[in-house]
């Protein structure tokens, strides 16, 4: 690791990223540093987070975003108080994401023209500082910015100057998963940037919460594969001086797996941080509900959000990410986004008091994953040779990280995940994942149970049946009868 | 069935990359030969795309609500580049929000759209219409 | 045991039953026998929850009745078709549960002047055997029926003549939840009628499910008692000739102790069938979502009928019975009916192949549960001194069993339950129950930790903050702040 | 505060025991004298009981949906015997199906009940009215 990037070269770069968009020339370090420490502690992200960790509780908390400022404050509102939410987001629209800021515009102005949000999200760099700073008033929780930016430095300039204090993303979970022509090397650098100015912050007494993308394409992701790039980007982070982070998890189905595979992220994660001597890092779990297909009809979506719900209570995940019953319809109304928090509120309350009980299957479970993702790590560092960046490009390049069905042309695409006959995400080609054949063996054994009970070889139709699944009903795809 | 060339791809600024994936591998098992221009396609290659593979149908994609904004124009590209021939169809979450869908395919049509799919279409569907739209039953 | 009724002195009473009301002129034996035989096999009860067994996968059934046969015809046909159900009900309105004939037929008349339902279940007896033929007729799965009645004779007369293949209740579990006044005694051999009844058709070749009401007074039940009760029930049933018993548990909260609740019913239960030689019977299971209060919010109340179908799938329930998102409000529509069986078919199709994982919290749950369950079977045999009745009578007398909550004069009324600080219903007040030292110690020692955890005494406070507590939100009732 | 007599019971054939007994304990304690008959209470014996205890205010449940009948007619009776004067409130589910609670309400006050509580309501709640009604706040 090469340690945390030259004040004096992070100072000189702001410039170049300040000067993007006009909006950049509200941003000032100090002011932003100062409208910080004058929040109160409530509001901020970090802080609520640790505090939510040590209760032993399950947060809860809602994706929303749309165009139109005030529309954007009253749909937060309302989620805050109609919803309960324990922590509010801010969704950034997808031209954002992109850096298409003119885009952007345009869709305020189309937005305001028709009356409704023509956007997915709140164009925050359009709106500048000040805008951000009226969110983070109206409101009595801590706010996140969620978008999915490869390049989001101006974006976390005006955000964080802007109050939020909490930043979900990384140079790969914000790449991959996200971009088509975006080098590794361009967007983990730009990452490092986020991460300096949050560090920068840091060093002057704020807060401020980062966050792992852990759902990455959302759909059969195995979960080691999750784990090990969490564990890079959480290195990528501490390395620039990120003191409060946040490893994610997107909801396979299968609870065994599922509380395994967040128990066993957690360890590795403390694992690897005391290796690299960082001590003064607050570790945090997200669990996000399903992240794949939904039911169209509402009733069966609540079934879906309530078993994630589940799994991040008995987890005992410090926050979970809600769905709305309107998951398959698009954009929920703000109606559907309280919905979906009060299901995952009452699940979570009734089951605070009960915890997952500790039983072999878990036990290997969790053995698996954490061989499995420690295999991906060691085999990144090695490939980096002492410059983690390196190792992740390589690695990706070589398709030792390869993340199913991602849109990226940085990423080998040769892997093929499926699932076992428990529901379980098991991996079906192995592409060039560094794993041994002790690893290999558990999958294919598994999957082999699941193809005889279904009289049919492992197969891509296998797969489409599986992504398909959840939103017909099932967890386990069946084959089509013809 | 004689070579039929399709272009796919989804429109905009949109990264939904898995149903696009499974739509190549269902209208390819269907007989079609297939061009896959992946996510974030813009108007221009769309069209450029439909020149150049002689198409007889370009399925746009659109999972993330911007739709409406990314689609206009399209068919007025195609006329100008002479396609005026060719199919045209629109599916996925085309508008922000809960919106009546009887009211988005309206919209879409409107914009020049031969069909417009909902929310959660199968891959079947699409291929049952293309075969009737080209006459291939 | 004194065994089977006999067949003469059975045809005896049979002609004083079928007087109370005129439809009882309608039955005939040997035309019910026939009728049944002459149905296609996937209309019947026991068949097709045989079935379901050997599957292994767990069947829902929602609860619904109106005054009005078209009316319920089309109610049970929406949810067959709308929601999916694997088994139908015909619930019986409350004034034919008390034998109140006249007055059921009042709300007939009602419900036609008004043109709505005027009667919270269908009325059977008053419509006669036909009218039951028509139900079956009109709809492609089993139906049952479920009452609350403690005298059912006639109404089983009527409803298994007129086609229904599964019959809810018992001489326990129909009266001390249910009536008042009505003697253990009386109850009890007006269910050894009904079981004979059953034993007739059975020995006809006709096979009639019988099911026990597992949740009680619904609220609160420590599952020991209920595991009791089932089990005398079942001894009951099938010293009569019944060959399908289903066993009934009503879920508590605290998913351990539910499924160690339900496995530890069954084992149990074939301890006693064996030990009393009864060799050819099919024993399935029931599980109920929470029947206590309900939240008022919709989303909310997905939430429960989501996590008391998640207990029922991973118990691997044959059968549960759902509620609605209407629940609060009292019966509710039919498409909230719908509503509630797509939510429980979500999450028991997505859960099918998952199981819940062995854990010793869960052998001790089972275990002790199980040294409960048999201390009051054995002291009720034991004060029956060969008669089960007179058990089971001398039983309540002393409150070796003892419900809580329960209206009848005939229940003790002494114990009193509260949940411990993981939600697990334990026992508060043991009554007269026939506990040892071992057990009283287990309940006290979880209640101790509880009271610490919250700085209060357990006491009746505690026990109506439970009661409240689903409905408000929480599994474990939180002390008000004044 | 005074001795105030209460009498208190579940309507008709309905056996509903739990919210029953949490209101008289309630009750109780909040210092009323309170005389629970408990579960299926016919129209009479809620007459008969007021008669001999002298109470001031009669609290009919209803949770099974029967309650639009089984609770016609029984103003009458408390007129017919003299008790115009007794608080009568009524509560729980009353109707069968979902219905807007204010026609429930605007029903049973027709029938002459002086408050009508809807599903849901906590004890506190109908204490408050009572000590309202009864002056004694």
């Amino acid at each position: 690791m090469k340690g945390k990037i030259d004040l004096e070269k992070f100072l000189q770069s702001r410039k170049e990223v300040l000067a993007t968009w006009p909006t950049g020339a509200e941003v000032s370090l100090e002011d932003g540093v100062n409208y910080h420490k004058a929040l109160p502690p409530e509001k901020n992200f970090a802080v609520k987070l640790k505090k939510v960790k040590e209760e032993g509780i399950t947060a809860i908390q809602p994706r929303a975003g749309v165009a139109l400022l005030n529309e954007h404050i009253a749909l937060l509102k309302y989620l805050e108080k109609e919803g309960e939410a324990d922590f509010l987001p801010t969704t950034i629209d997808s031209y954002t994401r992109q850096n298409r800021y003119q885009e952007a515009q345009r869709g305020i102005e189309e937005s305001l023209a028709e009356g409704r949000s023509m956007l997915n999200g709140f164009p925050a760099v359009n709106y500048g500082v000040y805008p951000c700073r009226k969110i983070i008033e109206e409101v009595n929780v801590p706010v996140q910015v969620r978008h999915g930016t490869p390049d989001a430095r101006l974006l976390a300039e005006i955000t964080l100057a802007g109050g939020f204090s909490s930043f979900e993303g990384g140079g790969i979970t914000y790449n991959i998963p996200y971009a088509k022509e975006v080098p590794l090397r361009k967007s983990i650098e730009d990452w490092q940037y986020v991460d300096r100015l949050i560090g920068y912050y840091a060093e002057h007494g704020v807060l401020i919460n980062r966050e792992s993308f852990g759902p990455l394409t959302g759909t059969l992701v195995p979960p080691s594969i999750t784990i090990a790039i969490n564990i890079l980007e959480l290195l990528l982070a501490v390395e620039q001086g990120v003191k409060s982070f946040t490893l994610g998890l997107g909801q396979c189905g299968n609870l065994n797996q599922d509380v395994a595979a967040l128990h066993g992220m957690v360890e590795l994660a403390e694992e690897y941080l005391k290796r690299f001597g960082f001590q003064d890092v607050d570790l945090t779990t997200v669990f996000h509900q399903w992240m794949g297909g939904f039911p169209q009809d509402e009733a069966r979506a609540f079934a879906v959000i309530a078993w994630g719900a589940v799994a991040a209570a008995l987890a005992k995940a410090n926050k979970v990410i809600v769905k709305t019953p309107h998951e398959a319809l698009g954009v929920p109304t703000k109606e559907a986004n309280a919905q979906g928090l009060k299901t995952t509120r009452q699940i979570v309350n009734m089951l605070k008091d009960q915890r997952f009980m500790v039983n072999e299957e878990y036990l290997l479970e969790k053995e698996m994953v954490k061989k499995e993702a420690r295999a991906i790590v060691e085999r990144t560092l090695e490939l980096g040779e002492g410059d983690l960046v390196a190792g992740i490009e390589r690695a990706f390049a070589a398709g030792v990280i390869d993340v199913p069905f991602a849109p990226s042309r940085f990423n080998l695409g040769k892997i093929l995940p499926a699932r076992d006959d428990t529901g379980a995400v098991r991996i079906l080609e192995f592409g060039n994942l560094p794993f041994d054949s002790e690893i290999r063996e558990f999958h294919r054994e598994r999957l082999k149970r699941r193809g005889e009970k279904e009289g049919r070889e492992p197969s891509f139709q296998m797969v489409i049946d599986d992504i398909y699944a959840i939103g017909k009903g099932m967890l386990v795809g069946k084959p089509r009868t013809k | 069935m004689k070579e039929v060339n399709l272009v796919l791809g989804v429109i905009g600024a949109d990264v939904h990359a898995i149903g696009n994936k499974i739509l190549e591998y269902a209208l390819t098992n269907a007989g079609f030969k297939v061009h896959n221009l992946g996510v974030m396609v813009s108007q221009e290659e769309f069209v450029k795309a439909a020149l150049e593979t002689d198409a007889k149908a370009v399925l746009v994609s659109s999972l993330y609500g911007h739709g409406e904004i990314d689609c206009r124009g399209l068919k007025e590209k195609f006329i100008e580049a002479g396609l005026d021939d060719v199919l045209l169809y629109v599916g996925g979450n085309l508008v922000v929000g809960k919106q009546d869908f009887s009211e988005v395919e309206r919209k879409f049509k409107a914009m020049g759209f031969d069909r417009v799919f909902p929310p959660g279409t199968m891959p079947e569907e699409a291929i049952k219409a293309l075969k009737e739209d080209l006459g291939l039953i």
